[in-house]
C-alpha cells in the first residue's frame, strides 16, 4: 500500500502531498523534512529506493522535481516506479508538456488527477486514456456550471441595469 | 467594513508566496492571507468560499495551520453543484484526516452523495471515503459502498472496490460482507475494475481466512486464466507499457496467486505452468518487465515447492544481481533475502558479489547487502566474512557504522569457532568503532570473557594494550575497566601467557592508572565512571600496595552530585575505612553468568533461573 | 531506466564543454574573458571543468587584471588534480611576482601559496623571498601570510631557506599591517613546531604594543592573541602591559574587546595590588555588558566566555545580573546561556527578582528552556542557603501545575536539595510521591526511587511504592535498575520485615541471574555478599553518612578553567573544552613527514 | 592559540553551496554542505541552533542574512569572536557592493564575490573589510579595468579607513546623537531592566585628511580640567569608539580625536545603566468572555515633560494567531490588525508629554481549535517611539573642531533624538 505521495522540488519546496495513512501535522512536516534531506542529497546514479523507518520510499527525479511514494516493505518497488511514471505521463498529457509551474499554479488539478489514479493508497486505473477522459468530463461539468452562473449573473445584471 | 475583504486571487497569492525570500517573509504573507480568509469566513462570504478554500489548501501544503477553514469544506460539500463539491471534497481530504471530530459531521453529506444521481458526485464521495474515512464512518457507510460494487458504470465499481479496502482495513469484521461482491469483480473485463477487484480480494484474503478459502476454491482457475490471457494478449495500445500489456494487472494477479498458493499444494500446482511462462517469457530489459519478473519470482518462492520453478527463479535473480542498474541490484538483494530460507545453498553462490555490495557507494544497497550477508554467515565462512567486514569498518561512513558494528558483533558471537578468535575480533571492533557499539554487545562480550577461564590473562592484557591507543572509544574503556578490576592480578603478573603473546610489563600502579584516567577523563560518562569505582574497590583488595591511593581516589567522589557515584563512593569508602576484614570476600571473583543458560533463557527456551540459583540466599 | 525521462519537466543544454573550449581559444580578447567567466560559473555550480585546464592556463598571460584573477582562481581549484599541467603556469607566476604593479605581485605570491602542489611550491621560494622584502607594504603583508602557507605544505623548506628569519624581521616592519600578519604567521608556525620559534621578548612586546595602536581591527586581534601567551616578569611589568591594553576595551570590534579582556585577565594573575585588581575588574565590566547588545551569534560567544570569567572573577559582574534577563526575541541558544550565568550571579541580594524571572521562564513554551529554568531554581536553592526555602516553594508551585516534564525536572533537582540540606525539606516528599506514576524519564525515575529508598523510614508505604517498580525491573534502563537495587537494599536494612525481604530476593535475583550487565551484577553481588556475611556491617556501609553536597555542579575544575581562560574568545572557550579535544589537524607537514 | 578558517561558504536557504572559497584545503564543500543541510533539516529552524557547531573534527560557524548563510569552517582552535564578527562584516561588505545581500545578487555577481573573498581573507585570516576602500580597487563596473588598479594606500596605512585626495566643494559634518531606551517590565509591572544606549552617528563630507576633535559634557573630562560640572556633565558608562578614534589618547586625557572615514559611520556608542522612568507606560487588561470572544483594554501614558512630544508612537499588542476581525476603538491615533506579527498595532502620530490615551479592542476566535497547536508564546507588548530634541542622558556636544592643512572652514550640524530600543512590557 502507498502510505503517502510527495512531490518535492530540488530546492526542497513541497509541491504536492497526499497522505493515505494518518499522520499528524507535526509528523507530516517531520517526514517531509527528513525525506527531502535524504532524497535530495542522493547522487544521481544511485538506486531509486531508500529504506526509512521500516518502510521504503521509492522516488524518481524528473528535471527539478522529485516524485516520492512511501510503500510497505514487501511491496514491489519496481512497480511503484512505473506508477510514478504513469502519473507523470498523465500529467504531461493533461498540461501539454508539463512543467513545475503548472503544478504550482494548478496544484488542485494535480490532486484531481492523482485521485483518479490512486484511492486508499492503491492503484485505481491502468489506462491513461481512461483517466484523461474522466478528468475531462469533470472539468467540463465545472465549465458548464460556470457558464450557467455567469449567464445568470449576466441576466441579473441586465435586468437590474 | 472589513479591510481584507478585497481578497487576492489564488494565483496572486501563490506568486506573493513564491516571491518571498526567507521563511519569515513567507510566513508574513501567509498570515496576512489567513487573516483575510478568516474575515471572509466570519462574514459567511459565499462568492469566494471556493477560492478561499483553494488558498487554504495551498497554505496547508506549506505546513501552516488551517484549522479555522475546516468547516468551509463541509459547507462546500453540502452545496448542490458539482464544482463546489469537487473542491469541497478535495479540501476535506487535504485539510482533515480520520482523527478529527469534525469529520463525523460530513457523514450525512457523504451518504447523500453516495446515492446521488450524478455518477461523478458519487465518484467524489467514494474517493473521499476511501482516502480518509474513520472506523466509525466505515461502519456507517459500508452498505452504500457494497451496493456500489455493482453500480452500472465500471468507473464507480473500481472506486467502490478500493473504498472497500479502506473499510475492511478499518473494520475487519465487515470483511465477510464483501466476499461475494468482491469475487464477482474478478470476472470483469474492464482493467480498472479487474485491478481493483484483484486488490480487494488480496486484502480480503489477508484479513479473513474465510475469504481466503472462498477465493482459493472459487477463483484460482479464473485468475490463472486471466493471467494467461493477459500474458498472451496481443499488443493493446491503451495498456501497453514497453511492449507489455498492463504490467500493473500482471503484478496484482501474481500477488493474489501468491496468497492463494501459499500453503496449498493444489492451488500452487494449478498455477505452475503460467508462472513458468511468465518467468521465462517476460521481456527483462525494461522496468515494467523486471517488475513483473520480480513479482513472479516472489510468488514462485512463496508457493508450495516445485523444484524446477525455484531453480528458474534463483537463476533469474543471479542475472538481476549482475545487472548494472542499481535498482535491479537492490531488488535482487531483496529477493535473495527471501530465497535464503527456501534455498540457502543457491544463494551462497552469490556471496562474493553480495559482499561487494556491502561496500557499495549507495547506502540503500549497502544496507540490503549487509542484512543478506548477515543471514548468509555460517560456521564455515565466518572468518573470511568477518575479516572483510571489520576491514571495511575502518573506511565506512559514520552513518553506517552503527548498523555495521551491530551486525559484525552479532555474526562473530553467533558463529565464532573459538573464543580467542571471538575476543580478538571484538577488540578490533571496539578499538575501531567502540562508540558505535550498543550496550548489549559489550555486555555479551564480558559474559564470553568470563566464561573463557583460560583466556582471562590474555584478554586483560590485550585490553590494556588497546586502551593505550584507543582510549576515546567508550565501550572499549568500559570493558577494559571491568576486566582490569576483575583480572588485574593476571595483568601485572603475565599470568596464563599464550604462545602467541608478547609479555608486557605492567605494574600494579599502571593498572590503577588506567582506572584513574577512566574516572577522571572529562569525556567519560556516568556508567564508565561508576564501573571504575567498582573496579577500584576490587583492586584495593587485589593490590594492597595501592590501597591507600585507591582510597584517596574514592574519597573524592563522596560529595559527587551524581547519585550513583556518590552512593558507591560512600559505601566503598566505608568498606575501606571500617570493614577491611570483609573487603576481600565482597570482591572475590564474580560468579560467572553461564553463557548457554543465559542466552537460552533470553530466547525464552529455558525457565527462569530463580530456583536453580547456586548463590547463597540472604541469610538474616 | 532506458526510457528518456529527461523529456519531462526539463530544459537541457548539451555540449557545453566543447563549446567553451572553442571560446577559450578565440582570437578575441573579450570572448576569451567571457569564456573564462563561463568556466568559473560552471565551476561554481559544481560542474567538472578540469578538462579545460590547458585552455584556461593559456589565457593567463594577460594585462587584464580581472581575467588574471579568474584564471588564478581556476588554478587554485584544479591545480591539485592536474599537477603536471599546473607547471605550465609557473612562468607566468614568477613573472607576475615581479610586475611593477604591487597588486599583481601580491596576487601572484598569494595564489602560488594556495596551490598545494609540490612542484609549484619549489618555484615559490624565490618570488616569496623577494616579496618579503618588497617596497610595498601590501606585498609584504601578503608575503608574510604566505610563509605560513608554505610552512603548512613543506615545513622543512621554510626552515632551510631561512624564511623564519625574514618573517621575524617583519615584526620590526614600519607598517603595522605587515607586523600583524607576521605575528599571525609566526604564531601559527609556533603552534605546529616543537622548537621555540616565536618567543616574545620584552623588546618585541613593546614593538607589538606600539603596532597595536595602528593596525586594523583584525590585526589587533592577531597581536592581542599572540601577546596573551606572554608571561610578564613581575607585577610591575604586568601592570604596564595592562595599561597599554585597556584602551582596546573601548574598541567597537567585539573580538578586539574580548582578546583585550583575555590579556588583562592573564596579566591580572600576576598583579598583587588589590586596588589595581579591583579597578581593572571595574573597567572590564561595562565592555562585557555591552557585548550583550551585539548580534546574537556574538552574544553567544560572549556569554560562553562570561561564564568562564565569572567563575574566576565572580565580582566583575556581581551587580549586573539584570542584563542577563532573557528578552522575548533572544534566540533560544542565547537564552540557555543567559540562564547559566544568572545562576552563577544569583545572590541573596537579587534572588527574589531572579526567582520571578525563572518562574516566568518556566511557563514558556520551549520545553528545553522550561526544563533548564526549573533546574535553575533548584540550583539556586542549593547555592543560596538563605533563599533555599523560597526557591523550593516556587518549585512546589510549578509542580502543582502538573506539566509532566516540569514535574520530572523538579524531582531531579529536589533530590540534590535533599542532599544539600538534610532533614529540612523532607516534608515535601508526600507531594512528590503523588506524581510517581507519571514519571517516564529514566533520570527522574531514578531520582524518585532514590528518594524513596533514602527516606524509606519516613514514608509509610515505601515498600509498596518500590514494589510497583519491581515488576518492570528487567525492562528498566540500567540507571533505574541500579537505583532500584540500592533503594531496595536500604529499605530492607531499615525495615527488615517479610515484605522487603521478599523484595530484596527478587531484586538480587533479577540483578544477577536475569541480566548480563556486568556493572549491575557486580553491584548486586557485592550487596548480596555484604548482606549474607555481615548484616551489621551492611547497615554501616550502605547507610553510611553522606557529606552534604556542595554547589560545584556548575564549576569547571580549576586546571581546566585555567586552560580555558588562556583561550578566551577562541573555540575552546565556546566549547569549554581544551583545544586538543577538538582540534583535528594540528600538524599537517609534520604528519606528512611521518607518513 | 593560533588558528584560522579553513574555508568560507555562502550557502542558500536550504544549506546548499552557492559560492565558496577554500583557504586551506582541509574542509571540502561536500562535507560542509552535507553537514549543514542535515543541521537545517534536523532543527527545522536553524535560528534556534547554536551558531558554533562541531561535527566530525570540523567547527562550523554561521550567520544568516536574508536567504543566505555565511559560514566558515575550521579544524583549529580559532578566535570564534573574531570569525563570527568577521562574518557580519562580510555581510556588510556584500551589502555595500550589491545593495542587498541575497542569493540572487551573489549569483549575478559571482566574479566580484570571488575577488572579494580573495581580498578580505587570506589563508583563513581576516584581512581587510572596509567596503568603501575595497570598492576603490575591486569594482563592479563593466569598464573597470581600463585603468590599471593599484592597492589604495589605505589598505596598509595606519589610517586604513580613508583614502587620500578626497575633495568637496562644501565641507560639512552632520552629527546625530541618537539614544535608544531599552526597557523590560515583568508581568508584575516591575521594571526589571532599563538602560540607554547612545550613538554618535556622523556623516562627513570633508576634503583631504581632516583632524577632528570632539568635546562632550563628559564629567571625567570636565573635572580633570577643573571646570564646574554642576548639572551639565554626564557619566558615560561604556564607550566604544570607531577604529578611527585614537584610543590611547582618550585613555590619557579623554580627548576624542580622529581622522574620520568619508561618508557615514558610528563615531562612538555609549551606555548608561541608570534606571530611567519609562517614557511611555502601557498597561493592558485581557478578558475572555467566552471561548470565542476576547476583549483587551489598554492604557498608554507618556511620562516625560510636557514640552516634549513623542512622534511615530507604535504600540504592538499581541493577539492569538487565529484571531478574526478585531474591532477597535481608540481615544487617539488608529489601530490596525497586523496578522503577520500576530498583533494589533496602535499608532499615535504625536504623543505629547503627560497625556494618557486608551484603546479597547474585541475580536473573535474560530470555533474549531487547532488540535496539535503548540501553546503560543507569550509575546510582550512592544513600543516604538521617537522624541526629537531630547536625550535621556543629557549628553551635549560642546564642540567639534575640524582642522585640515588646507585650512578650510567646515560646518558641523548637530541633532539630538531619543527613541525606543528594545522596549518590552510582559503581559500577565
Amino acid at each position: 500500500m502507498i502510505h503517502f505521495v510527495l512531490l518535492i522540488s530540488r530546492q526542497g519546496k513541497v509541491r504536492l502531498t497526499k497522505w493515505y495513512s494518518p499522520y499528524t501535522q507535526k509528523e507530516r512536516s517531520k517526514v517531509i523534512r527528513e525525506l527531502s534531506g535524504v532524497i535530495l542529497t542522493r547522487a544521481p546514479k544511485l538506486c531509486n529506493f531508500v529504506e526509512w523507518r521500516g518502510y521504503k520510499v521509492v522516488y524518481k527525479r524528473y528535471a527539478s522535481l522529485y516524485f516520492c511514494m512511501c510503500i510497505d516493505e514487501d511491496d514491489n518497488e519496481l512497480e511503484v516506479l512505473e506508477i510514478i511514471h504513469h502519473y507523470v505521463e498523465i500529467l504531461d498529457r493533461y498540461f501539454g508538456s508539463v512543467c513545475e509551474l503548472d503544478l504550482i499554479f494548478n496544484f488542485h488539478k494535480a490532486y484531481y488527477i492523482l485521485d483518479e489514479l490512486l484511492i486508499a493508497g492503491e492503484l485505481q486505473e491502468s489506462s491513461k486514456k481512461t483517466v484523461a477522459r474522466l478528468i475531462a468530463a469533470q472539468d467540463s461539468l465545472v465549465e458548464t456550471a460556470k457558464e450557467e452562473a455567469s449567464s445568470i449573473s449576466n441576466i441579473i445584471a441586465q435586468a437590474t441595469k | 467594513m472589513n479591510p481584507f475583504s478585497s481578497g487576492t486571487r489564488l494565483r496572486d497569492m501563490i506568486r506573493a508566496i513564491r516571491a518571498s525570500k526567507t521563511a519569515a517573509e513567507e510566513r508574513a504573507v501567509v498570515r496576512k492571507e489567513c487573516a483575510a480568509i478568516r474575515a471572509a469566513i466570519n462574514e459567511n462570504d459565499q462568492d469566494y468560499r471556493h477560492r478561499n478554500l483553494a488558498k487554504l489548501m495551498f497554505i496547508h501544503m506549506l505546513g501552516y495551520p488551517t484549522h479555522f477553514g475546516q468547516m468551509e469544506c463541509l459547507k462546500l460539500i453540502a452545496s448542490p453543484g458539482f464544482p463546489e463539491k469537487r473542491i469541497g471534497y478535495l479540501g476535506l481530504m487535504l485539510l482533515l484526516d480520520e482523527r478529527q471530530e469534525v469529520l463525523m459531521l460530513v457523514t450525512n453529506s457523504l451518504k447523500q452523495d453516495l446515492n446521488h444521481t450524478n455518477q461523478y458526485i458519487v465518484g467524489l464521495a467514494l474517493c473521499a471515503l476511501g482516502n480518509i474515512c474513520s472506523a466509525e464512518m466505515a461502519r456507517d457507510l459500508a452498505p452504500e459502498v457494497e451496493r456500489l460494487l455493482q453500480f452500472r458504470d465500471p468507473n464507480i465499481r473500481k472506486k467502490a472496490a478500493l473504498c472497500s479496502i479502506r473499510i475492511i482495513k478499518k473494520v475487519p469484521d465487515l470483511a465477510e460482507n464483501f466476499i461475494n461482491s468482491a469475487t464477482a469483480l474478478l470476472r470483469e473485463k474492464h482493467h480498472g475494475v479487474l485491478i481493483t477487484g484483484v486488490q480487494l480480494c488480496t486484502d480480503l484474503c489477508k484479513i479473513s481466512p474465510e475469504a481466503l478459502e472462498h477465493v482459493r476454491k472459487k477463483c484460482t482457475d479464473v485468475l490463472v486464466r486471466t493471467l494467461r490471457d493477459l500474458a498472451n494478449s496481443p499488443y493493446s495500445p491503451e495498456y501497453d507499457i514497453a511492449g507489455i500489456t498492463d504490467p500493473f494487472l500482471h503484478i496484482r494477479l501474481l500477488k493474489l496467486l501468491r496468497v492463494l498458493g501459499e500453503g496449498d499444494a493444489d492451488a500452487s500446482d494449478s498455477m505452475n505452468d503460467i508462472l513458468a511462462q511468465v518467468a521465462t517469457k517476460t521481456e527483462s530489459n525494461k522496468v515494467a518487465g523486471n517488475a513483473i519478473l520480480y513479482e513472479c519470482v516472489q510468488t514462485i518462492m512463496s508457493i508450495e515447492d516445485n523444484g524446477g520453478l525455484r531453480v528458474l527463479a534463483i537463476n533469474s535473480l543471479g542475472r538481476f544481481l549482475s545487472n548494472r542498474d542499481n535498482n535491479i541490484r537492490y531488488v535482487a538483494l531483496n529477493m535473495l533475502m527471501k530465497a535464503v530460507t527456501a534455498d540457502g545453498q543457491a544463494v551462497q553462490r552469490h556471496r562474493a558479489t553480495i559482499l561487494e555490495c556491502v561496500k557499495d557507494s549507495d547506502a540503500s544497497i549497502r544496507k540490503r547487502a549487509l542484512e543478506l550477508v548477515y543471514v548468509l554467515v555460517n560456521e564455515t565462512n565466518v572468518k573470511p566474512l568477518a575479516k572483510e567486514l571489520i576491514d571495511y569498518l575502518e573506511v565506512s561512513e559514520n552513518d553506517f557504522r552503527g548498523d555495521l558494528t551491530a551486525k559484525i558483533c552479532s555474526i562473530v558471537s553467533k558463529f565464532s569457532p573459538e573464543k580467542i578468535w571471538y575476543i580478538d575480533q571484538m577488540l578490533k571492533v571496539l578499538s575501531e568503532a567502540g562508540n558505535y557499539v550498543k550496550d548489549e554487545v559489550w555486555h555479551a562480550l564480558i559474559v564470553v570473557i568470563t566464561n573463557a577461564t583460560e583466556l582471562h590473562g590474555y584478554t586483560v592484557r590485550a585490553l590494556y594494550r588497546a586502551f593505550q591507543t584507543s582510549a576515546e572509544q567508550e565501550s572499549l574503556v568500559r570493558v577494559t575497566v571491568w576486566c582490569i578490576g576483575e583480572y588485574g592480578d593476571l595483568l601485572v603478573n603475565n599470568v596464563g601467557m599464550l604462545d602467541i603473546e608478547d609479555p608486557i610489563t605492567v605494574t600494579e600502579s599502571d593498572a590503577v592508572d588506567v582506572l584513574e584516567i577512566a574516572i577522571k577523563r572529562h569525556e567519560s560518562d556516568l556508567t564508565t565512571k561508576a564501573m571504575a569505582l567498582v573496579a577500584l574497590l576490587k583492586l584495593s583488595s587485589r593490590f594492597p600496595s595501592c590501597s591507600e591511593r585507591i582510597k584517596e581516589i574514592i574519597v573524592q567522589f563522596k560529595g559527587n552530585l551524581m547519585l550513583e557515584l556518590q552512593q558507591r563512593a560512600i559505601e566503598f569508602n566505608s568498606i575501606l575505612a571500617k570493614h577491611q576484614n570483609i573487603r576481600s570476600t565482597l570482591v572475590e571473583r564474580m560468579p560467572v553468568l553461564d553463557e548457554a543458560t543465559f542466552i537460552g533463557r533470553k530466547a525464552g527456551s529455558l525457565p527462569g533461573a530463580a530456583s536453580t540459583t547456586t548463590m547463597p540466599s540472604v541469610g538474616i | 531506466m532506458s526510457r528518456n525521462d529527461s523529456k519531462y519537466f526539463s530544459t537541457t543544454k548539451k555540449g557545453e564543454i566543447p563549446e567553451l573550449k572553442e571560446e577559450l581559444n578565440s582570437q578575441y580578447k573579450d570572448k576569451r574573458k567571457d569564456a573564462v567567466k563561463k568556466v568559473i560559473a560552471a565551476m561554481t555550480v559544481g560542474k567538472d571543468v578540469s578538462s579545460l585546464f590547458t585552455d584556461v592556463v593559456n589565457c593567463m598571460q594577460t594585462e587584464n587584471l580581472e581575467l588574471k584573477k579568474l584564471v588564478y582562481l581556476y588554478l587554485i581549484n584544479y591545480a591539485k588534480s592536474q599537477p603536471d599541467l599546473a607547471i605550465l603556469a609557473v612562468n607566468t607566476f614568477v613573472k607576475d611576482s615581479q610586475d611593477p604593479n604591487p597588486l599583481i605581485r601580491a596576487l601572484a605570491v598569494r595564489t602560488m601559496g594556495c596551490i598545494r602542489v609540490d612542484k609549484i611550491t619549489e618555484y615559490l621560494c624565490d618570488p616569496l623571498q623577494r616579496c618579503l622584502k618588497d617596497d610595498d607594504p601590501y606585498v609584504r603583508k601578503t608575503a608574510a601570510i604566505c610563509v605560513a602557507k608554505l610552512y603548512d605544505i613543506n615545513a622543512e623548506l621554510v626552515e632551510d631557506r631561512g624564511f623564519l628569519d625574514s618573517l621575524k624581521d617583519l615584526i620590526s616592519d614600519n607598517n603595522p599591517m605587515v607586523v600583524a600578519n607576521a605575528v599571525a604567521a609566526l604564531a601559527e608556525i609556533q603552534e605546529h613546531s616543537s622548537r621555540p620559534i616565536f618567543e616574545i621578548t620584552s623588546h618585541t612586546l613593546s614593538k607589538l604594543l606600539t603596532a597595536l595602536n595602528e593596525c586594523t581591527e583584525w590585526g589587533q586581534v592577531f597581536i592581542l592573541d599572540a601577546l596573551s601567551r606572554y608571561k610578564a616578569a613581575d607585577a610591575r611589568e604586568a601592570e604596564n602591559i595592562v595599561e597599554r591594553v585597556t584602551p582596546r576595551l573601548q574598541h567597537a570590534n567585539c573580538a578586539v574587546v574580548l582578546s583585550a579582556v583575555k590579556m588583562i585577565l592573564q596579566q591580572m594573575e600576576l598583579i598583587t595590588s588589590t586596588d589595581v585588581v579591583r579597578n581593572l575588574c571595574k573597567k572590564m565590566a561595562p565592555p562585557l555588558v555591552t557585548l550583550l547588545s551585539a548580534e546574537p551569534e556574538i552574544q553567544y560567544v560572549a556569554l560562553r566566555n562570561i561564564n568562564l570569567i565569572v567563575q574566576r572573577r565572580p565580582t566583575i559582574l556581581a551587580h549586573e545580573i539584570k542584563v542577563f534577563f532573557c528578552k522575548y526575541n533572544d534566540p533560544i541558544y542565547v537564552k540557555m546561556e543567559k540562564l547559566e550565568i544568572m545562576i552563577k550571579l544569583a545572590s541573596d541580594r537579587n534572588i527574589d527578582q531572579v526567582l520571578l524571572e525563572f518562574k516566568e521562564y518556566a511557563t514558556e513554551v520551549d520545553v528545553d528552556f522550561v526544563r533548564k529554568a526549573v533546574r535553575a531554581i533548584g540550583r539556586c536553592a542549593i547555592k543560596l542557603e538563605r533563599a533555599a526555602e523560597r526557591c523550593i516553594s516556587v518549585l512546589l508551585e510549578l509542580i502543582k501545575i502538573k506539566v509532566n516534564y516540569v514535574v520530572q525536572e523538579a524531582i531531579i533537582v529536589i533530590k540534590d536539595i535533599f542532599r544539600r540540606y538534610p532533614n529540612t525539606y523532607e516534608s515535601i516528599i508526600a507531594t512528590l510521591c503523588e506524581s510517581l506514576d507519571t514519571l517516564d524519564e529514566p533520570e527522574a525515575k531514578a531520582c524518585m526511587i532514590w528518594i524513596i529508598g533514602e527516606y524509606a523510614e519516613r514514608i509509610d508505604n515505601a515498600d509498596e511504592l518500590l514494589e510497583s517498580f519491581l515488576e518492570s525491573f528487567p525492562e528498566e534502563p540500567a540507571q533505574v535498575q541500579l537505583q532500584l537495587l540500592t533503594a531496595t537494599v536500604k529499605l530492607f536494612l531499615k525495615k527488615p520485615t517479610e515484605g522487603p525481604q521478599q523484595m530484596i530476593q527478587v531484586v538480587l535475583n533479577n540483578a544477577t541471574m536475569e541480566t548480563d550487565n556486568p556493572d549491575l551484577r557486580d553491584r548486586a553481588y557485592i550487596y548480596w555478599r555484604l548482606l549474607s556475611t555481615d548484616p551489621e556491617a551492611a547497615k554501616d556501609v550502605v547507610l553510611a553518612e553522606k557529606p552534604v553536597i556542595t554547589d560545584d555542579s556548575n564549576q569547571l575544575d580549576s586546571s581546566l578553567l585555567d586552560e580555558l581562560l588562556v583561550n578566551i574568545a577562541t573555540l575552546s572557550s565556546v566549547y569549554h573544552k581544551p583545544p586538543d579535544a577538538f582540534v583535528t589537524r594540528a600538524h599537517t607537514s609534520a604528519q606528512k613527514a611521518e607518513d | 592559540m593560533a588558528g584560522a578558517a579553513s574555508a568560507l561558504f555562502l550557502l542558500d536557504i536550504k544549506g546548499r553551496v552557492l559560492i565558496w572559497r577554500d583557504y586551506r584545503g582541509d574542509v571540502s564543500a561536500v562535507e560542509a554542505e552535507r553537514f549543514f543541510t542535515k543541521l537545517i533539516e534536523k532543527e527545522g529552524d536553524p535560528q534556534s541552533q547554536d551558531p558554533v557547531v562541531y561535527d566530525n573534527g570540523v567547527t562550523y560557524m554561521f550567520v544568516q542574512h536574508s536567504n543566505v548563510y555565511v559560514m566558515t569552517a575550521t579544524r583549529q582552535n580559532c578566535n570564534a569572536a573574531s570569525l563570527l564578527f568577521f562574518l557580519h562584516r562580510v555581510v556588510d561588505v556584500f551589502k555595500h557592493y550589491f545593495e542587498e545581500l541575497e542569493e540572487e545578487s551573489l549569483r549575478d555577481n559571482f566574479v566580484v564575490v570571488y575577488e572579494l573573498l580573495d581580498e578580505i581573507m587570506d589563508f583563513g585570516y581576516p584581512q581587510y573589510t572596509e567596503a568603501k576602500i575595497l570598492s576603490e580597487f575591486i569594482k563592479t563596473d563593466a569598464y573597470r579595468m581600463e585603468v590599471t588598479q593599484r592597492p589604495p594606500m589605505a589598505v596598509t596605512n595606519a589610517v586604513s579607513w580613508r583614502s587620500e585626495g578626497i575633495n568637496y566643494k562644501k565641507n560639512e559634518v552632520f552629527l546625530d546623537v541618537v539614544e535608544s531606551v531599552n526597557i523590560l517590565v515583568n508581568s508584575n509591572g516591575q521594571i526589571i531592566r532599563s538602560d540607554v544606549v547612545g550613538a554618535l552617528k556622523m556623516r562627513t563630507y570633508l576634503s583631504g585628511m581632516p583632524e577632528c576633535k570632539l568635546g562632550l559634557n563628559d564629567r571625567v573630562l570636565l573635572e580633570a580640567q577643573g571646570r564646574a560640572t554642576k548639572g551639565k556633565a554626564i557619566d558615560l558608562e561604556d564607550i566604544k569608539f570607531h577604529q578611527c578614534v585614537r584610543l590611547a589618547r582618550f585613555e590619557n586625557d579623554r580627548t576624542i580625536s580622529f581622522i574620520p572615514p568619508d561618508g557615514s559611520f558610528d563615531l562612538m556608542t555609549y551606555r548608561l545603566s541608570t534606571q530611567v522612568k519609562p517614557l511611555i507606560w502601557v498597561e493592558a487588561q485581557v478578558e475572555r468572555h467566552s471561548k470565542s470572544r476576547i476583549e483587551i483594554m489598554v492604557k498608554a501614558r507618556s511620562q516625560f515633560k510636557e514640552r516634549s512630544t513623542a512622534t511615530n508612537v507604535e504600540i504592538e499588542l499581541p493577539v492569538p494567531a487565529d484571531a478574526t476581525n478585531p474591532n477597535v476603538r481608540t481615544s487617539m491615533g488608529s489601530a490596525s490588525y497586523a496578522p503577520e506579527k500576530d498583533a494589533l498595532i496602535w499608532k499615535i502620530r504625536s504623543f505629547p508629554g503627560g497625556k494618557e490615551y486608551m484603546l479597547r479592542a474585541e475580536f473573535r476566535l474560530p470555533s474549531i481549535t487547532d488540535e496539535e497547536a503548540t501553546p503560543e508564546r507569550k509575546a510582550p507588548i512592544r513600543v516604538k517611539f521617537e522624541i526629537p530634541y531630547f536625550t535621556v542622558s543629557g549628553i551635549q556636544v560642546r564642540y567639534l573642531k575640524i582642522i585640515e592643512k588646507s585650512g578650510y572652514q567646515a560646518l558641523p550640524w548637530v541633532r539630538y533624538i531619543t527613541m525606543a530600543g528594545e522596549y518590552e512590557l510582559r503581559l500577565i
